[in-house]
């Protein structure tokens, strides 16, 4: 990856990376808890239907997903199987996190049992609050991350350097 | 706490044969007993727990195993959320509150923690709720490091194998009897017995809970607000 | 990314079990590790086999990856907060969960909720009913390989959500039951709406009854697979559609006095003798025919009046102990609820969950069963992680 | 109808032999990949969304068009995960396996008299030995990925495939009979030269051979491990099976693998029983116009096959799967009778008719 560490890719073929990381999002389905049947309906139902933006939820094994959709409360438990999961994924590899307790804990704030947030554990890049959130705003949280990855450079992500989106 | 007036009748005739049954059954080692509108509970001695479990079984037609709970009747009104929860004061011994001195339920009790369980009938659609003291655990003064025990109803129901493996992770009674008790729900090396009323919730400690509500003081708040209507 | 001690030992413990699991490719037999994130668990159970061949030799479930503390939380919140966190238990069929709650709550304050209340909460429990069971005659296709069903699922709960939605204003988690009655009325069209999405939901069943039950090879998968038979499923605390597939004719809308209007509407409880996977799907596929008979009756018979009784602005529930169960969608759920008389929560709330008590009989139902089995019995035993862990 | 083809002859142009072997060459692996890319927009796509009541991939180009392409483009970007335990190079070479399994295939079916990239005399023997060599490779990919799905997922895919290449084998020996010849454009002539009750001209042998088609498509099906018989990449229980620990693009060979074998089996079906790239009425001089078959065969086969997957993939989202021993017993009990009593009663009618 000499090419792309030294920063000197051209630039259609950025585009082009870029365009295809984020026209073809295989989603591995971390489904823990309420948010897992909102983050199905997103996904499965056909009112909201979320191939249409090229997000695929067919892979069952995480060596296949590129983003994965913590969707639901993480305990302490479920915490050092979700580092793993998020380490057996192959870069680049992303994170959104859906509802409210896997922002923060939600209404478990004072469980004894209940991690507080799941970016304690893996960074997140795409935050999607409610509880549950609706599927139409998952959908909006994979359109800003679709959003990100057309912007990214991947030079940066290689080197390490932090990502920033937008400006 | 105020247990249901003894002369409540049986919410129907076949509670009331029930719990004559078991009283016959079991001698002295039904403890009370005690009527709802709906409900029927029995307390039995410790000695007489498993006995009370195969009467009902076998005999009495109770073959249902609903649920096997535990309490802990230890007062904590930090832990309550009326005030912030505060590390400072030692929740364990407010007064009127202690070794046998402790405020129970329905049917009674005479120590901090107790199991309660229900069976029921599903052809005649009765139940029974059954409850026995198991021990003070670390409010008795005499023996602080003994865990409450009672005998497991593992041998008479195979369900009560996640019932009990649940209230002993929850509040450390041990089931005698009990084929393995691990850890159900949380992971190994989790410390303490969550449910016990003394067992306190770090997150609170952090951040005391903004209030309750509906006990935040009204304009002119005095007992009469309890009348006012929705 | 701060990671806690009690994280770190429970990573190396993982790391530990994974490299037991390793040696064990060599030994005789295998043993296989089926979750936390395995795709047939749906959710987070953990469920570890010990094969031999594709034989499983004995099975031991992990729960808890889901465990949040619910009847702890229950004894800190206020009775209010606290059908916030219970809508959370089952999340399919979340106004379901409120209910038993409210009433033991109205038990030991001696409140009844007006008729029009109790109606209309019979409805929306018979919707949540509806909402949960379908996604499980779906789900029922996806784990034995047939991934179509499970679409048109999401496609007709979508109907009964808007429904559940348009009159409570959660789409998922209503919070829409009150001691004392419920929060508003039906809207205006709403039961005609309502109808509409109810044949919706019976031309579903019927699909279903085309797609899968009828299919010789969902047949072969189902029948004669994972059979319960009636005194094991006792003895366990199977209840539910489980317990009636086993031949339990018992059901608690019928056999269990309650203010809900279940009296009001005609309806039957079927049960199969078979206990296997296939009488598990048929039972729970005629339940959300029944569901739809029973929501269309009591619409007509919708009385009129007030929707709550008189409740007091401060909610202070007089000491004493009261234990309200009623079918929910997955079994018998009830709450023991221990009020101490202060104005703050319950003293104890503990929470009977039919999921807890239906997969407990996992280590005793799948011994000696094949792989492909332990995914049809899993699936048919129809659990919900909420459900199980709290 | 003779087919006299020359050697190194492409639509006429005359070539040396390394020019068009190379030509040959780069034409099976274009067209490979392009009929998997195909396949993936077209059925596992579009058709599974509508036959789901949604729409399918909408936004990546008109009507999600390029899809396939931008997985394509994104799998090549992805990390190259070796597991920490596994084989590395048998790990690496199994999808290389599958894939020139695959591709060997393509070499022998005719898409016009003369686009075959090797017109073999034993050409549908050719095609179905190579095509169970993708066992290997699945073998491969199983053992060396060190993870008990992966294990378990390769021996229940070998069991499976070897359990299916019989029926495959033998409902192929019916159109063998009736054609007489092991070569797929002599097939494809005997299919256009092939009467029914004195009628001629349908150009197929799927009324004749219904049988054979039937067993050649759940045979298939099977070969494919496409549901019902998709035990080995069992998604609820054995999470991806051979497949589980493969990522980037090795996994997009797999992939890859996977759909141009459903490509290259439906192109064996179509050459076999529904007539390859003959259209009825080609039969006839065609004279000075005959290059139009060389231009139009391509397209009538690949009508054909579209046909068959449509077929293949709907069964697909349709049916729930078997468990593995009601898939042998399936194979063993019912499909190999099924087929040895097809070429029976083919070997009698064909003695009866021609006697």
């Amino acid at each position: 990856m000499g090419l792309v560490e030294s920063n000197k890719l051209p630039k259609p073929l950025t585009r082009l990376l870029n365009w295809g990381r984020s026209s073809s999002l295989w989603v591995y389905q971390w489904g823990l808890a309420c948010c897992a049947i909102e983050m199905g309906a997103a996904f499965g139902s056909p009112r909201y239907d979320v191939m249409r933006l090229g997000v695929i939820p067919f892979p069952s094994s995480a060596r296949q997903a590129d983003f994965v959709c913590i969707s639901g409360t993480v305990t302490d438990k479920m915490a050092p199987p979700i580092k793993r999961l998020y380490e057996q994924m192959p870069e680049p590899k992303y994170v959104i996190s859906m509802g409210s307790c896997a922002n923060c804990g939600g209404p478990y704030w004072d469980s004894y049992s209940v991690t507080k947030g799941v970016d304690q554990i893996i960074p997140v890049d795409v935050y999607v609050p409610g509880c549950p959130p609706r599927p139409e705003a998952l959908l909006e949280g994979i359109v800003l991350l679709q959003k990100r990855i057309a912007e990214e450079d991947m030079g940066a992500r290689w080197r390490g350097e932090a990502i920033v989106v937008g400006g | 706490m105020v247990a249901a007036e003894p002369e409540t009748p049986p919410p129907t005739p076949r509670h009331g044969e029930l719990v004559a049954a078991l009283g016959e059954a079991l001698g002295a080692d039904l403890v009370s007993h005690a009527y709802s509108a709906t409900e029927a509970w029995v307390r039995v001695a410790p000695a007489g727990w498993l006995q009370a479990g195969r009467v009902a079984k076998e005999h009495l037609g109770l073959s249902y195993l609903c649920f096997i709970s535990g309490i802990d009747w230890l007062q904590n009104p930090g832990l309550g959320g009326e005030k912030a929860w505060d590390p400072d004061v030692e929740a364990s011994d407010p007064p009127g509150d202690g070794p046998g001195r402790w405020k129970t339920g329905v049917a009674g009790g005479g120590t901090r923690f107790q199991v309660f369980a229900r069976l029921a009938d599903l052809t005649r659609h009765v139940g029974l709720t059954l409850k026995v003291d198991v021990g003070d655990g670390p409010s008795d003064p005499d023996h602080p490091g003994a865990a409450p025990r009672v005998a497991s109803w593992v041998p008479l129901f195979r369900g009560a194998d996640w019932h009990e493996r649940e209230a002993w992770e929850m509040y450390g009674i041990e089931f005698e009897g009990h084929p393995g008790l691990r850890h159900l729900y949380l992971p190994g090396e989790f410390e303490g017995f969550p449910l016990r009323k003394d067992f306190p919730l770090l997150a609170r400690e952090v951040k005391p809970w903004p209030g309750f509500v509906n006990v935040e003081g009204l304009p002119g708040d005095d007992d009469s607000a309890e009348d006012v209507e929705a | 990314m701060t990671v806690t001690e009690s994280q770190k030992a429970a990573y190396i413990a993982g790391q530990a079990a994974d490299a037991r699991v390793r040696v064990e490719i060599e030994a005789e037999g295998m043993t296989l590790n089926l979750g936390p994130q395995h795709p047939a668990t749906h959710g987070t159970l953990r469920i570890i086999v010990r094969l031999d061949g594709e034989q499983v030799v004995w099975a031991d479930p992990v729960p808890g990856y889901m465990h949040r503390g619910y009847e702890k939380l229950c004894e800190v919140r206020d009775y209010a907060q606290v059908t916030t966190l219970i809508n959370r238990i089952d999340w399919l069929g979340s106004f379901a969960n409120e209910v038993p709650f409210i009433l033991a709550a109205e038990e030991l304050m001696g409140i009844e909720a007006p008729p029009r209340a109790q109606y209309i909460r019979t409805i929306l429990f018979e919707l949540a009913r509806i909402a949960n069971v379908c996604l499980f005659l779906g789900d029922m296709g996806v784990q034995l390989g047939a991934i179509t069903p499970v679409f048109y699922a999401f496609r007709d709960r979508e109907f009964v959500l808007n429904l559940i939605e348009s009159a409570t204003g959660g789409r998922f988690h209503p919070n829409f039951d009150r001691i004392g009655g419920i929060k508003d009325d039906l809207p205006k069209g709403w039961i005609d709406e309502c109808r509409v999405a109810l044949g919706r939901v019976r031309g579903f069943c019927d699909q279903m009854e085309d797609l899968l039950v009828g299919n010789v090879i969902f047949q072969q998968r189902t029948r004669g697979i994972g059979v319960i038979p009636r005194d094991i499923a006792l003895e366990y605390g199977v209840s539910g559609a489980n317990a009636r597939a086993s031949g339990i004719d018992w059901d608690l809308r019928r056999d269990q006095p309650s203010p809900l209007a279940w009296k009001h509407a005609d309806w039957k409880v079927f049960t199969h003798p078979d206990g296997d996977s296939f009488a598990r799907y048929w039972v729970r596929l005629q339940e959300v025919r029944e569901a739809t008979r029973i929501v269309e009756q009591l619409m007509d018979g919708l009385p009129a009046g007030p929707i709550r009784a008189k409740v007091p602005a401060r909610i202070r529930v007089p000491a004493g102990e009261a234990w309200v169960h009623t079918e929910n969608p997955l079994g018998e759920m009830g709450y023991y609820v221990v009020s101490d008389g202060s104005p703050g929560g319950p003293f104890r709330c503990k929470i009977r969950t039919p999921s807890f008590s239906n997969i407990s009989i996992v280590p005793w139902l799948l011994r000696g069963v094949f792989v492909p089995d332990v995914i049809t019995i899993l699936a048919s035993l129809y659990f919900i992680l909420g459900d199980i862990d709290r | 109808m003779s087919l006299p083809v020359a050697a190194h002859t492409i639509l006429g142009i005359r070539g040396a032999y390394w020019n068009t072997a190379l030509l040959k060459a780069v034409a099976v692996l274009l067209v490979a990949p392009t009929g998997a890319l195909l396949i993936v927009y077209l059925f596992m796509f579009k058709m599974m969304a509508h036959m789901q009541s949604r729409l399918g991939p909408m936004e990546v180009g008109p009507h999600g068009t390029l899809q396939a392409i931008a997985e394509a483009v994104k799998w090549l970007q992805k990390e190259d995960v070796f597991p920490e335990r596994a084989d590395r190079f048998v790990f690496a070479m199994a999808p290389v396996v599958v894939l020139v399994s695959t591709f060997l295939v393509y070499v022998v079916i005719p898409a016009s008299p003369r686009e075959v990239a090797a017109n073999l005399d034993t050409g549908i023997l050719f095609a179905l030995a190579v095509s169970s060599v993708s066992v290997i490779g699945v073998l491969m990919a199983g053992w060396a990925s060190a993870n008990k799905y992966s294990l378990i997922g390769a021996l229940r895919a070998a069991g499976q495939l070897i359990a299916y290449e019989l029926p495959l084998v033998l409902a192929v020996v019916g159109v063998v009979m009736q054609a007489g010849s092991l070569s797929l454009n002599r097939i494809v002539a005997a299919q256009a030269h092939f009467k029914l009750f004195g009628f001629g001209g349908l150009g197929l042998f799927a009324i004749p051979q219904v049988v054979g088609l039937f067993l050649f498509l759940v045979a298939a099906q099977a070969e494919l491990t496409q549901t019902p018989f998709d035990m080995p990449v069992a998604e609820s229980e054995l999470v991806a099976g051979f497949m589980t620990e493969y990522t980037g693009f090795r996994f997009l060979l797999f992939f890859i693998g996977e759909f141009a074998t459903a490509f290259a089996l439906a192109g064996l079906g179509a050459t076999l029983f529904l007539g390859g790239w003959y259209f009825p009425g080609w039969g006839l001089p065609f004279g000075h116009l005959a290059w139009t078959r060389e231009v139009l065969g391509p397209l009538v086969l690949l009508a054909k096959i579209l046909g068959l997957l449509f077929v293949i993939f709907w069964v697909r989202f349709s049916f729930p799967r078997f468990r593995e021993d009601q898939l042998q017993a399936f194979a063993w009990k019912f499909l190999i009778p099924l087929s040895l009593t097809n070429i029976l009663v083919t070997g009698i009618l064909k003695v009866a008719f021609h006697a």
